[in-house]
């Protein structure tokens, strides 16, 4: 049971981005990016693998996007003031400007959901993230695959607001029962 | 039928067995320490709430107000001021409140104290009538100390200098 | 009305049948702390004057001046009479107990008779009590009481049938007469009567604790599952009535069990020795307390047995043995 | 007088066992509905002792979260500090010197025997034996008078730091562990005679609380839950961290997956917990007890990394997201327990009172922990 075979099995099922963290560095053995819609198809995998459930959390990447556009600008603005010299310098420079993110739809911050596998027999623990867009955090629920899920996608929703589509019993597990505040959003304010 | 038999006869011998035990220990002396009369020594490395250190030359706190504790507390128990006075070099303590009602014993302030001015009391039978009780003013509290000519050594490198 | 000796000396005996069943109430109390703490090498009660001897007086006071809070819902009624029942069988079966020769309050010739049909009372006040307090708790408690009574009561009437056909008679003054001389003469170890005569004992001895509720069968007040079992809603005086009458009943399991199996007033040498041979109230107390003994030392040794575990133990064990028994020794007795 | 009502089929009543009750140890409540005396439905509802450590850990530093981690589970703190301690030397990339980590290790198999002990205690408690607690009260005394020696306090320990211990051992401490093991070496076979043996305990726990292996896996079961049920996982040997993979112990595994196989596996954990610390003294090298520079105000790399830990409940694992500043982005906290818990309700389906008692008291509960 090595993470190799579990890294095919995933992209066979075309998942967005698998990589293979360092073990020793990072602590798990598979990081695995996945598409709100491909999260079951992911989960089964793992399901038929013999993994168990550890763990289910949320993380609020809430200014990223503000943070990426502002690094990307100032690394284009750093290029346009060192163009001059590079091509005085080089002669011809490649035309290194990066065009600035299509101004469209400014991607909006992530909330993302994070899933954690293990395996009784081999070392892998793997990674499952999905990012959700802030606005409408809605996500399948994987408590009919795994029904330990069943409380820890209830935990995630009082502490983050998201919505696990098709949840038998989405009532807030360590928050009062008429909590509709979410504390570990970044813009929570008690 | 026999290791059903078996079995009540085994389990009556283990009912005599346990039987045997307890009785062995309502012979044997009491085990516990009774407390108001007799009280047990505190380890030297006991955490109580934080004192003050009255250093043994100047008869005075070794503290500079520097604020280090006050700032590595992660539950803000500690409050520390001083003033400038002239002809004194370096601040001068004038207040050192401890909030121990929310303090959780957790050793950074006395880490992070440089001058080694505060450290861990050994008084574990803290009663009191209300929350204002707990807000202990550790400088009134300096001169009824005795002076302590060798702090605990706490963090040192390796058990030959724990033992000097 | 003239007063002849006879109603002085019953209500002299009944005034000194209730002080010794309350008195006893209170010190076994303070004798299962002692005990528990000595067992768990721990003091125990010792504040309270010497070695904690007026700890049961402090705790009664303390018990009466509690306010009788009777909760709201409740059937008043048999809230109310719930603790009297359980209380007032218990004293009424001291009434027959011979403690000497001489002194018993009325020496009935049914005398077995009524302590049996008044051990079968007591649990129904704990009935009456838990229906009372409309708790879902206590409910439960009452239903365990309820089925554990019936499943003991059996065995150990059988045992108490056998005895009777041994000693052909049910007055206990003639069970305790016939077994005088030393201690080979005790229905223990009759074994003419009986090779399983020690086995009846500890069936006995069995019953009487799931009588009594006491552990490992204490299930209807069971601590860490029903809080307080039966009485749940009692505070104060109730709750300490409640408890009298189930150490009353302790002190009765142990009475019967010296009168018929231990040989009750008689000493264990033959009465050849001059002093230590002459039977008295010494040796019928000194046998009784080493029961409760060992009831208190079992109780704070052995877990609880599971519900289904205890009625198993007494439907397909012990009553199966106590009628072999019974057979037993009518065959013996016919043959011999 | 109401005519009886026509009892329906299922008469069933909702019976609230906590969240102050005697077998809870602590503030769970488990809402039963129940048909007589057989539970038709358990759930328990949790949220009584939440104090949301994960925000807490958003607003402090990294240092300044140290004393939490020994509240979430005040049985076994030295483990929690272990993990978390870990999870940040991970992150900011610190070496740990030998003798540091050999002083973890010893300290916090001592807090594993003090925590199986009162889960013994507490355990027999709840299915009604009294005396086998205090007992073990007498023995774990023992381990807190020898880790206040070295730590300072006696429950809620906060003696790692990043990148070594608070301060080192010294003589007094490793004599006193000695003789702490022969006599708890001694006391062993005392405790399997007076209960372990005892029909009456073992008619309570044999096939009672059955968990199959599938059942652990679907509810992420770790620990001695899962170990009791045939499945051989314990993050010491499974993700070996620390200097674990120095010593030789085994890991008790049971097949029956009853309340009796998890009792024995903890039973048998305490005698390889003494192995450990045995080994641990005999080998215990020289050194300093703290990594040269490290640095006041830590900033670990950016980057989200997870580290997992064996306490005595199982695999407790800190997930940390840092973002290069001094407080962390997000702090998750697996408790092992939390999903322990959640396999209770499928599991005691159908059972009696007493024997969900014995089933809850075989999961070894520490409530604050579920709760976090």
């Amino acid at each position: 049971m090595n993470c190799a075979a579990i890294k095919e099995k995933l992209t066979v099922i075309g998942v967005e981005m698998v990589s293979e963290a360092e073990y020793a560095r990072k602590g798990f053995a598979l990081d695995v990016q996945v598409a709100p819609h491909l999260l079951v198809a992911a989960v089964s995998v793992l399901d038929a693998e013999g993994f168990f459930i550890e763990a289910i959390t949320g993380v609020d990447w809430l200014g990223e996007q503000a943070a990426l556009r502002k690094e990307a600008e100032a690394k284009v603005a750093a290029e346009a003031k060192a163009q001059p010299e590079a091509e005085a310098a080089a002669g011809e420079a490649p035309p290194l400007v990066s065009q600035p993110a299509e101004q469209g739809e400014i991607p909006e911050d992530a909330l993302e959901v994070v899933y954690d596998f293990n395996h009784y027999e081999g070392l892998c623990r793997v990674t499952i993230r999905a990012r959700l867009p802030r606005s409408k955090p809605e996500i399948a629920t994987i408590s009919s695959i795994y029904p330990g899920a069943n409380w820890h996608e209830r935990e995630t929703h009082d502490f983050f607001g998201i919505i696990f589509v098709g949840h038998p019993y989405l009532v807030p597990l360590l928050l009062p029962e008429d909590a509709d505040f979410h504390p570990l959003l970044k813009d929570f304010r008690s | 039928m026999i290791d059903y038999l078996k079995e009540v006869i085994s389990g009556t011998w283990s009912l005599f067995v346990g039987l045997g035990i307890t009785i062995r220990y309502f012979f044997q002396p009491v085990v516990t320490v009774q407390y108001p009369y007799q009280t047990l020594p505190m380890a030297p490395r006991f955490r109580g709430h934080i004192e003050l250190v009255k250093d043994e030359e100047t008869g005075e706190t070794r503290c500079i107000v520097c604020g280090m504790c006050q700032k590595a507390c992660p539950s803000h128990c500690i409050t520390v001021n001083g003033e400038k006075r002239e002809g004194v070099q370096g601040k001068v303590l004038t207040e050192y409140t401890l909030d121990f009602t929310r303090c959780s014993l957790c050793g950074l302030c006395v880490e992070s104290c440089t001058p080694k001015a505060i450290t861990f009391s050994k008084d574990y039978n803290l009663a009191g009538l209300s929350k204002e009780a707990y807000i202990f003013d550790l400088k009134a509290e300096l001169s009824s100390l005795p002076a302590q000519t060798k702090l605990m050594p706490f963090g040192c490198k390796n058990r030959l200098e724990a033992k000097n | 009305m003239t007063l002849d000796p006879e109603i002085i000396r019953l209500l002299a005996f009944l005034v000194g049948v209730i002080a010794f069943a309350s008195f006893n109430a209170a010190y076994l109390v303070w004798l299962e702390r002692k005990e528990a703490a000595h067992i768990q090498r721990r003091i125990g009660p010792k504040e309270v004057g010497p070695f904690g001897l007026l700890q049961p007086l402090v705790d009664g006071i303390k018990l009466m001046t509690k306010q009788l809070i009777v909760p709201a819902g409740v059937d008043p009624v048999l809230f109310k009479i719930a603790p009297i029942l359980v209380m007032v069988p218990a004293i009424m079966s001291f009434v027959t107990i011979p403690f000497s020769e001489t002194l018993v309050a009325r020496n009935l010739d049914l005398g077995l008779l009524v302590i049996s049909a008044f051990a079968s009372v007591n649990f129904l006040g704990l009935l009456l009590g838990a229906w009372g307090s409309r708790n879902k708790y206590a409910v439960i408690s009452a239903g365990r009481a309820f089925s554990q009574n019936v499943a003991y009561e059996i065995p150990m009437l059988v045992i108490v049938v056998t005895l009777v056909m041994v000693s052909g008679t049910m007055n206990l003054t003639e069970i305790v007469g016939l077994q005088m001389g030393g201690f080979w003469h005790w229905n223990i170890l009759n074994l003419a009567a009986s090779p399983l005569m020690p086995v009846a004992f500890l069936i006995f001895f069995v019953c009487m604790l799931a009588e009594t509720n006491r552990a490992p069968f204490d299930m209807s007040e069971a601590e860490s599952e029903l809080v307080a079992g039966a009485f749940t809603e009692y505070s104060g005086m109730g709750f300490g009535v409640f408890f009298m009458g189930e150490y009353a009943n302790i002190v009765i399991g142990a009475c019967v069990a010296t009168i018929l199996f231990l040989g009750g007033w008689h000493s264990p040498f033959p009465d050849t020795i001059p002093f230590f041979g002459a039977s008295s109230v010494i040796w019928f107390l000194l046998k009784m307390y080493f029961i409760i003994f060992t009831v208190i030392w079992i109780r704070w040794t052995f877990p609880r047995t599971t519900f289904y575990g205890l009625l198993n133990l007494s439907w397909k064990i012990l009553i199966p043995i106590s009628f072999v028994n019974l057979i037993l020794t009518s065959a013996m007795l016919k043959v011999f | 007088m109401s005519t009886f009502a026509q009892s329906q089929a299922n008469e069933t009543f909702v019976l609230n066992l906590g969240p102050q009750h005697p077998a809870t140890h602590g503030v769970l409540r488990v809402k039963l509905t129940m048909d007589g005396e057989y539970i038709v439905e358990a759930e328990p509802v949790l949220g009584y002792i939440h104090r949301m450590h994960e925000k807490m850990g958003e607003n402090r530093t990294w240092a300044q979260f140290l004393p939490n981690t020994g509240r979430i589970d005040y049985l076994h703190a030295l483990a929690y500090n272990h993990g978390y301690v870990s999870v940040v030397e991970r992150a900011a990339s610190i070496e740990v010197p030998e003798r540091a980590e050999y002083l973890r290790v010893i300290t916090a198999e001592l807090n594993r025997v003090s925590s199986h002990l009162l889960w013994f205690g507490a355990f027999i408690l709840d299915l009604g034996g009294f005396s086998p607690l205090l007992y073990a009260f007498d023995d774990r005394e023992h381990i807190l008078d020898l880790l206040e020696s070295v730590t300072g306090s006696r429950l809620t320990y906060c003696y790692f730091r990043f990148g070594g211990v608070y301060n080192d051992i010294d003589d007094n401490f490793v004599t006193g562990t000695r003789a702490f093991i022969k006599r708890l070496r001694g006391r062993m076979p005392m405790y399997h005679n007076l209960v372990t043996k005892n029909i009456i305990l073992m008619k309570r726990l044999q096939e009672v609380g059955p968990i199959s292996a599938e059942m652990c896996r679907k509810y992420g079961a770790t620990g001695p839950v899962c170990r009791g049920s045939g499945i051989n996982f314990d993050v010491r040997k499974h993700e070996p961290y620390s200097v674990y993979p120095e010593f030789d112990f085994e890991v008790p595994v049971y097949e029956q997956g009853d309340s009796m196989a998890r009792y024995m596996v903890r039973m048998d954990e305490m005698e390889q917990s003494l192995r450990i610390v045995e080994q641990a003294l005999d080998k215990l090298p020289e050194g300093p007890v703290m990594a040269e520079k490290v640095p006041k105000i830590l900033k670990p790399a950016k980057g989200d990394y997870y580290h997992a830990v064996e306490t005595a409940r199982g695999s407790f694992g800190v997930r940390v997201i840092s973002d290069g500043s001094n407080t962390p982005y997000r702090l998750k906290l697996r408790s092992p327990t939390f999903s322990n818990l959640s396999l209770f309700g499928e599991a005691c389906r159908g059972m009696l009172l007493p024997d969900v008692l014995a089933l809850m008291g075989s999961l070894d509960l520490v409530i604050p922990e579920i709760d976090r």
